[in-house]
């Protein structure tokens, strides 16, 4: 039913390559922060990065499920999550490095949502109707992450030394990783001129705008563009994604066809 | 003394007390003990449930796992702001519970070995916890009775979908449909043991009920816990692991087996399989958490600063 | 073939359930040690460690192997590894405790060698001649690994006050999980009926002795014996276990049937 | 200097200097710097290949592997040793490494992704290793040519395990199979490039034939490799990834295409996918090995004191 709204003039396989793309993002980056339940330093981190994951789950939820659908194979959103291998994903390499301290699990999540967000804003312009309405759902509740993340960084950079020194280190370790986000292929290419996603390196001088400002603000100093890693987005991942597949999956693996 | 008689002439009456108003020490010092123990409960209880949210079976699961380790914490937070209105911190309180001074309660410190254990602790944890929060709704100190209000809400919306987990899995395959036997072998009796012992000899019950602090004995609540879980159980199809369980017609309940109080009073002395896990857990996210919340009250003492210069150049 | 020469007179369930548990105790901690491999603090204890994880893998397969035999469903010693679930394993608690430092891992290796090498010492006389067979190889091994880490213990606890404070520590955090090796039911009592094992407290007084010498030389101090911990040799583990098996098990339960 | 050309009519004639000897200082130095470097190939070389230890696919395969890497720690063991007998201490090696100052392989900076990089890793990765190794054994310098007569005998057989897991690999199913094919695709250029860039122009190599301390060209050794390697792709079944890549009947040998050396100096420089993790997984076991090391370096002080004093007592 629901399938009949995709443009069948877009390239499908090209489609499904993206929705997989930003569904594993959710998904990956939606697991790291929920290893947090329990052992934040705050209750009302606790209560925040719940919310976060729950949120990012939920969007895990839309995207794969639409992948499923535009694939055809009758995969459903939880045969895509639990029942593929690592090189079968493709998420940002960023979205699934270790949560380290609060401060680069916080670091992570802005430079992420910073991306997130502008992401999602183009999209609710896309030409695929299903795309933009899931976009514009996710857009609200990414919005608030960014609000957030934003708001501690520069708090924390702005804090005491030390806290200064943990986001700077943090900020230092992980910008090698935020290169990737705006890398393009013939995936893309195909959906940028078919008007179902922008392209990516268009979002870069926004990205720019709202991590240099505040980095700034948190009195961060921002890492020259360096090298940059990549290959989660063909499925060359690092040596962690491997362990969260091990985890997550456990139970869909051990028995096989069981119905939770 | 005229202000204690006026006191518990105003909680027989059924009004609330409320916060800056007088009320006994002992009255006081009860439900601080009470609020906090059970606001530690609710963030220590997020230790068993959150060892499976990266092992849900499915997304949906993974998504209402969350939530509820999330409600949690949010009971967490109300609790520990009704016990701030009698004049404790909440750093205070996080002070007591590490350093092992406050006790939490002693059904987290089991662990959670298969995704069926998540459906037990809905089911029956939840449950036992609901019959013993219910009557804390009409409780005499108002901020703990409204904070109960909230919380029930949501611990009975946790008890159905504990439930609903354990629907899906007895359907399922035989291996499932054991695993949640086995649950139930595991968490029986430790879920009885949540209503505490025996209370006939207690004069501390006593005083906790012409306080309405507490409104039923431990034994009532067990009785009702037992006789409204027997029947789900069996609709579940499972065997509870008691021999001398069986229908009383003249009492019109059920009668049942003594649970194991050795090993009640092993797991509150700090013996139970996990009481050294939870509090580390807690101890090290407090410890781990010190730059943080030092680096937050930095920020936010030098941004008064800065507003309050602003200020005043601005004069 | 080899099933001929097991004794029939034995009962099959009580054989069958103890070759599990002594295999899923090498099969437990060989995985533990196996954790260390490139990580140790010194390359001499790389070798000893992944040598000691080795003899363990090897005796899982002794061990493992016969249980599939003794079942007599066809299940070979890799199924029985990587087929069952968490509450299917029979090892004691302390084999899966997490190894924290070194010092920890060597402490709980210490308890189990002590242990290990009396039992597999009286195995050796066991009615069943493939259990004496497998038992005199394996006790080889264990005297080895009981020399070295009886030697460890001894010289960490009799080194700097921290390295004494930290052995102090983790025997006062493992003591507790000592007891199990001692427990008796009865599966032990059908075996020990039979003379296919040892009666499992009568490793006590030999364990005491090995240990409380150790620990004098090492000067630290014999923790009281108060609660003990148990429930393993029934299937009752502790959160540990499931983390081990998602990781072990994966690939066996991603790909089912693959020859590797 | 007579020194000098004594040392050289020595080297020439095929004779092996010994540790005690005089040697030039460049030739210890190169030494120093080429063990230390194999040897800390060795060492953290270790950690791409422990990453699957815990996730072996069989019982068979998991012994197997752990065999294996315990063997690289003993060749590790072997070349510190060898390096020591020039004069610097394992400690200072380690220093070197964890300061950045010495270099390892560039090829442990890749990460094992799937269980075919145990596979390939042996296969590709030894194979490349033995190629380099082989003429090693025939090195000027003693101590380096006997470890490596040793180290060559273990890495061969590492490399047929390696084929016999990728073999069990393609023979099986389809998802197998492309595991192989995906790993080869990304550990072949990486594996060319163990023989480092081009030496045409390279001075140091000179000087290194000249004291046999290197006997072959990096290029001669890579397409000694290409050689032996291709026609094992094909009888697993498997595409080499390299379109240029054909048969040059003329020079009795393959034609094959340029790897990236841009991808080459930028992992030497620090940016390949693991180097961060491969040194700080490096450094902390040293770090957190300070209390271990100090323990035992006290107890035997210890040991010897009082060693002494009975002897003392004794007199």
């Amino acid at each position: 039913m629901a399938t009949a709204a995709l443009e069948p003039a877009v390239d499908q396989a090209a489609l499904l390559e993206f929705l997989l793309r930003i569904g594993d993002n959710a998904l990956i980056l939606g697991h790291r922060v929920s290893e947090w339940c329990g052992h934040s330093p705050a209750l009302e981190e606790d209560i925040a990065l719940a919310n976060t994951a729950l949120d990012l789950i939920g969007q895990t939820q839309l995207w794969l499920g639409l992948a499923g659908e535009v694939e055809g194979k009758g995969r459903s959103a939880d045969d895509l999550a639990y029942l593929r291998d690592g090189y079968e994903f493709r998420n940002i390499l960023l979205v699934e490095r270790p949560n380290g301290d609060l401060g680069k699990t916080l670091m992570r999540q802005f430079l992420f949502d910073a991306w997130h967000y502008l992401l999602l804003k183009a999209l609710k312009g896309s030409t695929e109707k299903r795309i933009a309405e899931i976009a514009e759902k996710a857009f609200k509740e990414v919005s608030y992450h960014l609000d957030r993340s934003r708001d501690l960084v520069i708090r924390l950079g702005d804090g005491t030394a030390e806290s200064h020194r943990r986001m700077q280190e943090a900020l230092d370790d992980l910008w090698p990783y935020t290169g990737e986000m705006f890398t393009s292929d013939a995936v893309d290419a195909a959906l940028v001129d078919a008007g179902v996603i922008p392209e990516p390196q268009s979002l870069k001088a926004g990205w720019d705008e709202i991590v240099t400002e505040a980095l700034s603000e948190g009195t961060l100093k921002k890492p020259a563009d360096g090298y940059m890693h990549k290959g989660g987005r063909r499925g060359v991942h690092t040596e962690h994604l491997g362990f969260i597949l091990s985890e997550m999956q456990f139970l869909q693996r051990a028995y096989p066809g069981a119905t939770w | 003394e005229p202000h204690e008689r006026a006191f518990q002439e105003r909680v027989d009456a059924g009004q609330k007390i409320e916060p800056k108003e007088w009320m006994p020490e002992g009255y006081r010092k009860t439900l601080v003990r009470q609020i906090s123990q059970h606001a530690h409960s609710e963030i220590v209880g997020q230790l068993p449930e959150g060892n499976w949210i990266s092992r849900a079976p499915t997304l949906e699961r993974k998504a209402i796992l969350l939530a509820k380790v999330q409600d949690e914490a949010g009971h967490g937070l109300y609790l520990y702001c009704a016990a701030e209105t009698l004049g404790i911190s909440r750093d205070q309180m996080y002070e007591q519970l590490h350093s092992g001074k406050a006790k939490y309660s002693s059904i987290f410190n089991y662990p959670t070995l298969t995704w069926a254990d998540i459906g037990a602790i809905g089911w029956l944890v939840d449950g036992a916890a609901i019959m013993n929060q219910v009557p804390l709704q009409r409780c005499s100190y108002g901020p703990y009775a409204r904070a109960m209000v909230r919380i029930c809400k949501e611990e009975s919306f946790h008890q159905r979908q504990g439930f609903d987990i354990l629907m899906k899995m007895v359907k399922g395959t035989p291996a499932q449909k054991a695993m949640v036997q086995d649950a139930l072998n595991r968490w029986w009796w430790p879920s009885l043991m949540m209503f505490g012992p025996s209370d006939d000899a207690s004069v501390h019950s006593a005083q906790s009920m012409a306080w309405k602090i507490k409104q039923n004995s431990n034994d009532e609540l067990r009785q009702k816990f037992v006789d409204q879980t027997v029947p789900q159980a069996k609709y579940l199809g499972l065997t509870v692991p008691d021999p001398d369980l069986k229908w009383n017609e003249e009492k019109g309940g059920h009668d049942f087996g003594e649970p194991d109080w050795e090993e009640f009073f092993n797991v509150i002395a700090g013996n139970g399989p996990c009481n050294a896990e939870r509090l580390d857990a807690r101890r090290q996210a407090w410890d781990d958490g010190v730059w943080f919340r030092d680096g937050l009250t930095a920020h936010a003492e030098r941004a008064a600063d800065r507003r309050a210069a602003a200020k005043i150049a601005a004069e």
